[in-house]
């Protein structure tokens, strides 16, 4: 639907004073909205370029900063999880809040009460999350030290410890939190494919798997594309949980992008390089948000063309 | 597929289904059992385990007693500065975003897709990025250290939200309806009002729901733009946590997670129904 | 008449446990001086607490005084106006009580402007009496070698983790300081303080990442990043030896309901045989106030600060020592680890033997500090990484972030 | 051997009894239409032949062989949906190979059967595309070419016109019917337009409240509906039925409608055999709309009955002028040439077809004759 | 005086001309129809008299004031939607009274109107339901309510029966007709329906790619088509239209269709005064399809022309046959009484009505004659 109410008279002053409560009520919010946006995005840019430390400071350092963290390991290793954690915890949130949607929608008992089971974690703080699995995945006092009291002293969990496999920890306590959401998109989902076809698969003899894999599951590109904006979006920005789970560690081994412009803005007083460091992590974003904008843009011009 | 008869399968189905949840629980499980065990039960074993005798003096410590520095209160008072933060900047935000979102989809106006462009960026804007912008906002309008400052900052970041949400429910509502009440007579704000509104209701749930979550949950504005005795929840379940000269309190401590999730679980309780509802309406446009 | 009812705003990220509970004794005392005490806890990580202080300070609304300590003191004085404490000082006759090297970092232009409260030494060895039952040993261990040799001891009693630790930054950066001091004082001094570039890539250095190594195996690779205090217990029963902490640890036990008798406290492995002490003060710098009652409060807050009865009351209560180096400590409520601190500092200083806490920045600017202790860390947790490589990337380190 | 046949069949839903006891038996071949108002339980039943429901009772053979317990992709039968039903991720030649490729039916004989129903529906340009790029009219030929491409026993379309618009659904009707005529395949048919029923069946199934109302060819239908139900609901504009006496005199049998009215109308019938039996009682009186026309009109050479009646309102559509009219004092529609435009308010004389007059009987609104 | 005027109305969308320089005088108590094909303008017209879109180009007038800068509430109009836009939060009763709570009517007024039209409209049962709570009909008489409520100079409806069943679409029709007979209002309606159109106008306007195509009295656009496209696009079936050529002997011109082959059909033209200049010239020849009836048909009295031609195909609808047939070896539909049922395949006898034969330019399809 392209069609809309356009304003119908052209508004003479006597109406544009009538009509003034109405221009503000939508012009405010939407333009203090928007000039926070775009005045904190340039004033980052802008002290990306500044030697800036403690506070911000006026000067002009080209590069440098960029550079410097371009350099640092720390930047290095959080990039590099990024790629891991993003692909890792997007891929894994989407199949499990697939597969949740797909046994909800076994038009199962108590489905009300299991689908508040999957949504709960979205009510509890990262900080909370990234705690209580912190106690749970520790390996001295979590489930490792459970099962060893249990007497199966030989059982090993200890992920958290671990240097290549804490980051998978971060995923699953991520996983867990927002896998939720992924659920409720993909169940609404399902729900709205049309009876009709599934009658149709049936017919056609396609069994219940393959009816999911290629009639069902197929139709829900759009929710997925969406899903996977919405996770990949957290991913990127995933701070509170890791600074809570692992801070970063064992060692530096779980640093993300977040966590490396925080530290470098607030932890070591270096303004200039965090703000060049969320530069970066802004340039990440648009790398995921253009090609959705493009892909979305494309296909409204096909929806208005059909 | 959705078929009742075959049991092998649905008995598997039911058996995956109840891992997951038992999965998902777990970590509620744990900490309400934790809620319920001395700090010296915990130490002894793991934080896995049931509690030997009920220790509900942990509610109690952590409902009105612990201490932050000098203020023994336990969680009473900061619950409260929470509540004074969300509610406000959830209703602020949502009907702002519900009249904005009104605005963009049914009322198009010259720039309107520009302007609500670049508000839906703000969904990504990562939240480090904004604290020293804030603060020298907050320092100019004079509301540093003020709850009304943290409204301020949480109505103007929830408009991203609820704008887009709200905008994508709306554009779904008939043109013909404005139309015809443009016809009747009715203004930009008596439409809102008398019609778009009452229609809101799946929209506003979800967009209360997160806004609410969201602001209940946050913890670097809640610190810094505060002082002392309007702190958020949140401050004191970190001074509980991140004890760093304390033996840690993890009874206590499950204990005030627990009264301090409260608010925020039982609205997803309540809510959670038209969440997933309002959550399509306003995602899959 | 005419003076103002003294008040103090003040921003700390003391909020819970010992440190809580000292800072809350001197808003007593503040008030019972007829004061009104405006404490705010940040309660978090000491960023938490630096944020706020940047915010009240951008919205030119410092607080009448603030925790801050080392460098930083320098660094934060910089970017807005401090109160002039030197005739405060001055009447206290403080500065003749206070270590030179550590009166040095509160007066950066000359002039004092912060006051340190309390000091901590970060390399004080904690011995758990059981454990050392359990591994016949009854020596207390002053070198390196002694150590080692304790903790085999220790190990061959059946203590499977003879060193209790926690896995923060400060943790592991307190083994290496602790180290490398052990080792050698001078070295410390000129690589770690001074950054020497020669001295960063010194024997010492590598010798110091050694002992670390050891140390790293010695300890329970599950505690991952939690804090030392989740194993008090596990030390106290004898299930863990030694602990390398600073003295506040005892607060914590004290708090937690442990008995002093059930573990020791002495200086830390000095290869050399004296003592070395590795400085950290906790400190608070005055900010300028225009209003009359806060700037009647920053006085009447120095004056406490640098009250021997103050500082004894604050430091019973946190297990520090007290700055003043005239306090007698051999009274009731100090504990013998609190007299071998004391007294260590006083050795310490004869020898040249005191030098600024890295871990607890102390010795750096908090970027610096940060990226060296990434290096730190990251070596204790990872145990492919060959002291040499360590050398290297420590001095990396610090080329990259000057 | 019937193609189909459904025997004492039940559904219920909770308590709610859609299906009643039906009885069809469809000979191979046949276009057997289902028409009902919406609700009557068409889809239903359509369903349960398929497979796709199972019923509370009753049987269900197809080509002999009971059905209940077969799964509906062993039936032998193929679908056409309200909504297509195509699957909107797969492209036109998918959509049509799906089912074979589910059975495993070979490549080459996927490609050959594919071919073939491509050029019987003309579809042959669209293989490549997804349904969302097709019109409505190409979305149902797909929809016809999966069907068509399993060879089945028995089609099974369940309003597949409706989502058309009229011009289309004109076009799609006639394509439909010579397609039946080509393949000879057996078709049951769902819609609840009655022109559409009445043009392409050989017999119709009325349904109304989950009964089979009538089960007739669609001249028998029309003519001669079985009951009230079935005479209002084929035919637009439907049925003049209004309330009338039947009286006799020499020459037999006579219709009034308005009986001791001043404008009594008294029609004189012709081979209603049944009637005798009601003479002296009252009857639902059954003319259709265009058994009234103007007066010059010829019924199939017969002398038409004439009758004056006051004219309240005219609806000319161009082709035909619909004229509300009072019989007796009684409403009626009759459909006249378009070029009569009796003024509304006067009195016409209109010709009356009365050899196609129908009678009900008040009580079981069944019909006499 | 013009109830309403509209002159050269223009409306761009962005590069899309959607209207094109329209004139329309529609006089007091006029019931004007707006009929064209999906997407032509109509609505966009509406909308614009309505002040809920903004002309590019042109004035409108309502009762002889320029309302080009009047906002829709002060238009002294009422608009009926096709989808109703009921305001769903509301009742009934609200729904009807919120244009005069917003114009602040006082209550007791505001009563005394509803009064009134509830009671006209028969709706006095409904006025506390949700029109969530309603059938599509009592939606279709509320959303009318609504309008009748405001008694404005200028009803405007746009497809207010579309979403309505067939036998509910007939019933509101009639309605609709009998209440502007009552109440004597000036309405535009929008519809595609052009049996809508024929029996409800006084006037009709066909619209065709932004342009008004004929703006005439429904028998008028009937018979007399202004081009190809109105000729085709009123009445169901349209208008054969066949490829011939006008000839002329001694008495006068005759139109042939497939001229030259075995089997040419000779017209003899009467009356059409405007065929002189074409003679010798290709021309298109329409003929509607109730203008080809079985032999014995009499059109107004006039021996007819007979023809034979080959049948095709025939649909029995139960009401009359609709014949394919051969004319010329031109394809066009008859519609026959439905007793008779010609064999396809075989040759019949068909009568024409060769007074309304319609002939239209190839060029420029305008109508000739
Ligand atoms: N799964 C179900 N549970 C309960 N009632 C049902 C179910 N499916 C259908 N019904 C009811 O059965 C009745 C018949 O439905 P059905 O779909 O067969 O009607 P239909 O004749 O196909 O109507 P339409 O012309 O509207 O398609 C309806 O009253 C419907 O509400
Ligand atoms: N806001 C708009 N922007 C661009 N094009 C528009 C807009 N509104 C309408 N159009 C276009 O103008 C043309 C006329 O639309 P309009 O709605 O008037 O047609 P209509 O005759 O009412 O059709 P229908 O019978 O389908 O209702 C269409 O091609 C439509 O796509
Ligand atoms: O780890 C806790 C300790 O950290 C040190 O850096 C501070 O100076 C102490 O005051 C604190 O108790
Ligand atoms: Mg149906
Ligand atoms: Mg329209």
């Amino acid at each position: 639907m392209t069609e809309t109410v356009s304003t119908a008279t052209r508004p003479a002053t006597s109406d544009l004073v009538r009509r003034l409560p109405e221009y503000l009520m939508i012009w405010v919010p939407l333009l203090l909205s928007a000039a926070h946006l775009i005045s904190f995005s340039l004033w980052t840019i802008w002290i990306s370029f500044t030697p800036s430390t403690l506070v911000p400071v006026t000067g002009w350092v080209g590069l440098r900063n960029y550079n410097a963290v371009l350099a640092s390991r720390n930047w290095q290793i959080a990039f590099d999880n990024l790629l891991l954690f993003g692909s890792a915890f997007v891929l894994l949130s989407l199949i499990t809040g697939l597969m949740l949607a797909i046994l909800l929608d076994q038009r199962i008992r108590g489905e009300n009460v299991l689908r508040s089971i999957f949504l709960y974690p979205l009510a509890v703080s990262f900080v909370v999350t990234g705690t209580v699995w912190s106690w749970l995945l520790n390996p001295g006092i979590g489930i490792q030290k459970l099962v060893h009291d249990l007497g199966w002293t030989s059982f090993r969990f200890d992920w958290l410890i671990d240097r290549d496999m804490a980051i998978w920890t971060i995923v699953i306590a991520a996983i867990w939190q927002s896998s939720g959401f992924a659920m409720a998109l993909f169940l609404a989902g399902l729900r709205s494919v049309d009876s009709d076809i599934i009658k149709a698969a049936q017919i056609d003899g396609a069994g219940p798997v393959r009816t999911y894999w290629r009639v069902i599951l197929p139709t829900l590109w759009p929710i997925t594309i969406t899903v996977v904006v919405v996770q990949l979006q957290f991913a990127i920005s995933a701070f509170d949980l890791v600074r809570a789970l692992t801070n970063g560690g064992p060692g530096i081994a779980t640093q993300l992008p977040a966590l490396v412009v925080y530290d470098l803005m607030f932890q070591r007083s270096q303004l200039g390089r965090g703000a060049a460091a969320a530069v970066l992590m802004l340039l990440i974003l648009l790398a995921v948000l253009l090609p959705y904008a493009a892909w979305r843009y494309v296909q409204r011009r096909q929806a208005t063309h059909a | 597929m959705r078929d009742r008869s075959f049991a092998p399968s649905r008995i598997l189905i039911y058996l995956v289904v109840a891992l997951f949840a038992a999965a998902y629980l777990a970590p509620l499980v744990v900490v309400v059992l934790n809620s319920l065990r001395t700090n010296e039960e915990i130490a002894q074993g793991s934080m896995i385990g049931w509690p030997q005798h009920l220790a509900w003096s942990n509610y109690a410590k952590a409902w009105s007693g612990f201490c932050v520095a000098e203020t023994c209160a336990g969680i009473r008072p900061y619950m409260l500065n929470s509540a004074l933060v969300t509610i406000p900047a959830t209703i602020f935000s949502t009907l702002l975003g519900a009249v904005a979102g009104y605005a963009v989809s049914l009322w198009r106006f010259r720039g309107d897709s520009w302007i609500y462009g670049i508000v839906t960026l703000g969904l990504f804007l990562p939240q480090q990025m904004r604290l020293l912008p804030w603060t020298i906002v907050l320092r100019d309008t004079g509301l540093i250290n003020t709850l009304t400052g943290l409204v301020l900052i949480h109505t103007i970041q929830g408009l991203s939200f609820t704008t887009l949400f709200c905008r994508n429910y709306y554009v779904a509502i008939p043109h013909e309806l404005i139309r015809a009440a443009r016809i009747d007579g009715a203004g930009f704000f008596r439409i809102f009002w008398r019609i778009i509104l009452p229609l809101s209701a799946p929209i506003l749930i979800v967009t209360v729901i997160w806004q609410f979550t969201h602001i209940w949950n946050e913890f670097l504005y809640g610190v810094t733009f505060t002082t002392g005795q309007q702190q958020p929840v949140t401050a004191a379940l970190i001074a509980l946590s991140a004890a760093i000269a304390d033996i840690p309190q993890h009874g206590v401590q499950s204990a005030a997670v627990i009264i301090a999730a409260l608010p925020t679980l039982l609205i997803y309780l309540l809510g959670g129904r038209y969440f997933v509802r309002g959550l399509t309406a306003g995602a899959v446009k | 008449q005419g003076a103002a009812k003294p008040r103090l705003t003040a921003i700390s990220q003391w909020s819970a446990g010992s440190d809580g509970a000292a800072i809350t004794a001197l808003g007593k005392k503040f008030e019972e001086k007829g004061g009104v005490w405006q404490h705010s806890p940040v309660p978090g990580f000491t960023t938490e607490m630096m944020n706020k202080l940047r915010a009240q300070i951008i919205a030119g609304d410092p607080p009448a005084c603030s925790q801050l300590k080392g460098p930083e003191i320098a660094a934060w004085s910089k970017i807005a106006p401090t109160v002039d404490l030197d005739a405060l000082v001055a009447a206290a006759g403080y500065e003749k009580v206070v270590a030179p090297d550590l009166a040095k970092l509160h007066k950066p232009g000359g002039k004092w402007i912060a006051l340190p409260l309390q000091i901590y030494s970060t390399n004080m060895l904690f011995l758990s009496k059981r454990a050392m039952d359990k591994a016949k040993a009854d020596k207390v261990p002053v070198t390196w070698a002694d150590f080692n040799d304790l903790a085999d001891k220790m190990k061959a009693g059946g203590i499977t983790y003879p060193i209790a630790n926690g896995g923060t930054r400060p943790d592991d950066g307190q083994k290496f300081e602790a180290s490398l001091a052990g080792i050698s004082p001078t070295a410390y001094r000129a690589a770690i303080m001074n950054l020497d570039k020669k001295a960063l890539e010194g024997p010492e250095i590598k010798a110091a990442f050694v002992q670390v190594r050891k140390i790293a195996n010695w300890m329970d690779p599950n505690v991952g990043a939690q804090p030392y205090a989740t194993n008090l217990k596990r030390f106290v029963d004898g299930d863990m030896g030694m602990m390398i902490m600073g003295g506040w640890a005892q607060g914590v036990l004290r708090n937690a309901g442990f008995k002093f008798d059930d573990f020791m406290i002495t200086p830390g492995p000095s290869d050399n045989g004296k003592p070395v002490f590795l400085l950290n003060a906790d400190a608070f710098i005055f900010w300028q106030r225009k209003e009359p009652d806060l700037q009647a409060g920053q006085t009447l807050m120095a004056q406490l600060v640098m009250d021997p009865a103050i500082q004894t009351m604050y430091s019973q209560i946190t297990g520090s020592i007290p700055v003043r180096t005239d306090v007698d400590l051999s009274g009731e409520g100090w504990s013998d680890g609190q007299r071998r601190t004391a007294a260590a500092l006083k050795d310490a200083v004869a020898n040249n033997q005191a030098v600024l806490s890295l871990a607890h920045n102390m010795a750096q600017e908090n970027g610096l500090t940060a990226a060296m202790i990434d290096v730190l860390t990251e070596y204790v947790k990872n145990k492919t990484i060959t002291p040499e490589q360590a050398v290297t990337r420590l001095a990396e380190a610090v080329e990259g972030s000057r | 051997m019937a193609a189909l046949s459904i025997r004492t069949l039940s559904k219920r839903y909770a308590n709610l009894e859609v299906l009643k006891g039906i009885n069809l038996e469809i000979e191979s071949g046949e276009f057997t239409v289902l028409v009902g108002p919406s609700g009557c339980g068409k889809s239903t039943l359509l369903n349960i032949v398929a497979g796709l429901d199972r019923p509370s009772d009753g049987t269900i053979e197809i080509g002999g062989r009971v059905v209940n317990d077969v799964p509906p992709k062993d039936r032998d039968i193929a679908m056409v949906f309200q909504s297509y039903a195509l699957y909107p991720s797969m492209t036109v030649r998918q959509n049509i190979t799906f089912g074979m490729e589910c059975r495993h039916v070979p490549k080459t004989e996927q490609e050959k059967a594919l071919a073939n129903v491509a050029r019987l529906l003309q579809i042959e340009p669209l293989l490549g595309r997804k349904p969302s790029q097709l019109s409505g009219g190409q979305r149902q030929r797909v929809a016809m070419g999966r069907a068509l491409v399993r060879d089945p026993l028995l089609f099974l379309f369940d309003e597949p016109l409706s989502n058309l618009d009229a011009k289309l659904r004109v076009e799609m009707r006639m394509e439909i019917k010579r397609l039946h005529q080509r393949i000879g395949a057996t078709i049951i048919y769902v819609t609840h337009d009655q022109i559409e029923a009445m043009t392409m069946a050989t017999r119709i199934a009325v349904m109304h409240r989950g009964v089979v109302q009538q089960f007739a060819d669609p001249d028998t239908v029309y003519r001669y509906p079985a009951n009230l139900f079935v005479a209002r609901f084929m035919g637009s504009p439907p049925m003049n039925t209004m309330p009338g006496r039947l009286e006799a005199d020499s020459d037999g049998p006579v219709a009034v409608v308005g009986a001791g009215r001043p404008d009594e109308v008294r029609l004189r019938l012709h081979g209603h055999d049944g009637a005798a039996s009601y003479v002296g009682r009252d009857v639902v009186v059954g003319i259709r709309p265009e058994c009234i026309a103007e007066a010059s009109r010829v019924f199939s050479g017969e002398a038409p009955v004439l009758v004056d009646a006051p004219v309240e309102m005219i609806e000319p559509t161009g082709a035909e002028t619909i004229v509300l009219l009072r019989l007796g004092g009684e409403t009626a529609l009759a459909r006249i040439t378009p070029d009569i435009r009796p003024a509304p308010g006067a009195t016409a004389t209109f010709a009356l077809d009365t050899r196609r007059i129908c009678l009900f009987d008040p009580e079981t609104e069944r019909l006499i004759a």
